[in-house]
């Protein structure tokens, strides 16, 4: 029909089935790091949703994801610290490219946009959604959460 | 019962119930036919009530009352919760060691947080012009105020969380859903019916009547909710500890 | 066009509902429901309905991963101890 | 695609049961019955979509101007989104006393106990 939802397919279909496959199988450093994809990927692609169905109030999910999904993978590098501490997962290339792409989709969303206030809600919501990634990318593979608790160790059964 | 035994009841039920889905599923109305009667006059009652968001509407003005069971189950769940999870006599707090947090999350975490506040109240608030509505906004700022505790510690959240007060909230959020549907019955209407406001301009932040106002009390009562909840499992997860020997 | 996103989106939330379910760990379980919730969130909203998207995303993102977390932290402190004492 | 939405929300409803009905654990058993519960959403909003239609929110759109999906379906998930959250709550604070009374949370060794 349009470009944008041939766009928001392609990222959907294949970003999101790679967040899939990565948090199905695999240590549990993939999966964390999977589970952060999920929501680097998603949030442009809803962004690229809402200018193809040219209804720019669904640009509210994109916001209100790109503010809790990384709220999410903080509590995932908090609770499950102790076991991610041995084995801290490293995955600098795909969430810079990740990021980048992210920053794509909001720059050219803000071309077509044009100078106003949805301009400024796409800006929000793409730093708000490249901080919080990498930063929660951060939070994982730091010591985050090694200090943390009564220090009972934290056994996978 | 073996669980052998288990595993063939689970078959033959499950290809019971699988063979009787997929018949009804050839019974459907077609996917995305064009007969919807009852959403086509779900629209015209919103439009007619000065209400953009529809959905907002059949929640809060055309089908409230339902509403009112919803939040009566979510009531009923945090109280079990509350029953549930309280410290019993044999239980003692442990304070837990300050965690120790990267100093990035930590300004994430501060500088997220006032955001996110702000993100829930608008998606409350807007709730009966754009997507959103009491039901998200309320999540959405209760998870907010728990980025203090991922960004520093437990103690950091209990010093500005008074969870007493929540509770209240929550009662107080009910009781005032329950008070506009006596109004509008004061007012010589239904219980719950649209009757008692103006229904204001179109796409405005004051138009649907009582809309708003149930939005509102819907929004402050999920976001107590959400909060009471989850105070009462970090207190079992992070403080509460039985004590030693039994 | 518009069906064809539908059925990806139909595809993969099926995908996560199977290997939620095959998930068997608890803790990687809220791991997978919580990709689970961003794909219920797309399938809603490509079948147009933003609200309720908007309701997956808050719910399942950070509220249900957490409160399972949490249990998961709990439970296992108790067994910890537990095994500590015999 | 005439039924394949609807095929896919049995299939989500089946994969639940399965994994509620051999679950050994109670924790990833509330996490089946979540997923249980998302059947009933996918179901729900593929009866009520239209081809070529957009949401029924008009803050952006003109009333008329195009046409539009059923929102009571849409009304009726929202809601028990949130208030499903906190049940799953409810079922995972029963799941924490289970712990505490019985020291475990497989259903199999609970059963053993009481018979």
């Amino acid at each position: 029909m349009n470009g944008w939802i041939l766009a928001a397919t392609l990222t959907l279909g294949t970003g999101l089935a790679a967040a899939l496959w990565g948090v199905a199988t695999g240590p549990l450093r993939r999966r964390v790091v999977a589970q952060n994809l999920s929501t680097a990927v998603a949030c442009p692609g809803l962004l690229l949703l809402a200018q193809g169905y040219d209804r720019p109030s669904y640009v509210d999910l994109a916001l209100v994801l790109a503010l809790l999904g990384p709220v999410g993978t903080l509590v995932f590098a908090r609770l499950l610290g102790d076991e991610l501490a041995e084995n801290p997962p490293r995955a600098r290339i795909a969430t810079g490219a990740a990021a980048g792409f992210g920053a794509v989709v909001v720059l050219a969303l803000c071309v077509v946009t044009g100078p106003g206030r949805a301009t400024a809600k796409l800006l929000v919501t793409g730093a708000l959604l490249i901080g919080g990634n990498l930063l929660a990318s951060r939070a994982l593979a730091g010591p985050a959460g090694a200090g943390k608790g009564s220090g009972a160790p934290w056994t996978t059964s | 019962m073996s669980p052998r035994t288990r595993a063939w009841l689970v078959a033959v039920g499950g290809s019971g119930l699988a063979a009787l889905l997929v018949a009804a599923c050839f019974g459907l109305p077609e996917f995305g036919g064009d007969s919807h009667p009852y959403g086509d006059r779900a629209v015209e009652a919103s439009l007619a009530h000065r209400t953009a968001n529809t959905i907002a509407s059949v929640n809060f003005d055309q089908r409230a009352f339902d509403t009112l069971g919803e939040l009566t189950i979510l009531f009923a769940a945090v109280l079990g919760c509350v029953v549930l999870l309280r410290q019993t006599r044999d239980e003692h707090r442990a304070r837990p060691r300050p965690a120790e947090v990267d100093p990035p999350v930590r300004r994430y975490a501060l500088l997220v947080l006032p955001v996110a506040l702000l993100t829930g109240l608008y998606v409350v608030a807007h709730g009966q012009l754009s997507p959103g509505g009491g039901f998200q906004g309320g999540v959405v700022a209760a998870t907010a105020l728990h980025l203090l505790y991922l960004g520093a510690d437990y103690r950091a959240l209990e010093r500005v969380r008074p969870v007493g007060l929540y509770e209240v909230g929550d009662a107080v959020a009910v009781s005032a859903y329950l008070v506009t549907g006596v109004a509008a019955l004061l007012g010589g209407a239904a219980f719950l019916a649209n009757t008692l406001l103006p229904h204001g301009t179109f796409n405005t932040l004051s138009s649907g009547g009582t809309v708003p106002l149930l939005n509102a009390a819907v929004g402050m009562e999920v976001a107590c909710a959400v909060v009471v909840l989850l105070a009462r499992f970090l207190d079992q997860a992070v403080e509460i500890e039985e004590e030693s020997g039994t | 066009m518009d069906h064809i996103l539908i059925a990806v989106a139909l595809v993969l939330v099926a995908a996560g509902a199977t290997v939620a379910v095959a998930t068997r760990d608890p803790a990687r379980q809220s791991l997978v429901l919580a990709v689970l919730g961003v794909l219920l969130a797309v399938l809603f909203t490509v079948l147009q309905a933003p609200d309720v998207a908007l309701s997956q995303l808050a719910v399942g993102s950070a509220l249900t991963p957490l409160l399972l977390l949490l249990t998961v932290r709990k439970v296992r402190r108790r067994g910890q101890r537990e095994g500590d004492d015999e | 695609m005439d039924v394949f939405a609807y095929l896919v929300a049995a299939w989500i409803f089946l994969a639940g049961c399965y994994g509620l009905a051999t679950s050994r654990d109670l924790i990833h058993a509330v996490g089946c019955l979540s997923v249980c519960q998302s059947a009933t959403y996918v179901l729900l909003l593929a009866v009520g979509y239209r081809d070529g239609a957009t949401a029924p929110v008009f803050s952006d759109l003109e009333p008329g101007a195009r046409p539009v999906v059923d929102p009571v379906v849409q009304a009726l998930a929202l809601t028990d989104v949130v208030v499903g959250a906190t049940v799953t709550a409810l079922l995972l604070a029963l799941v924490v006393q289970v712990s505490k009374r019985h020291g475990t949370v497989d259903p199999d060794e609970l059963s053993e106990l009481r018979g």
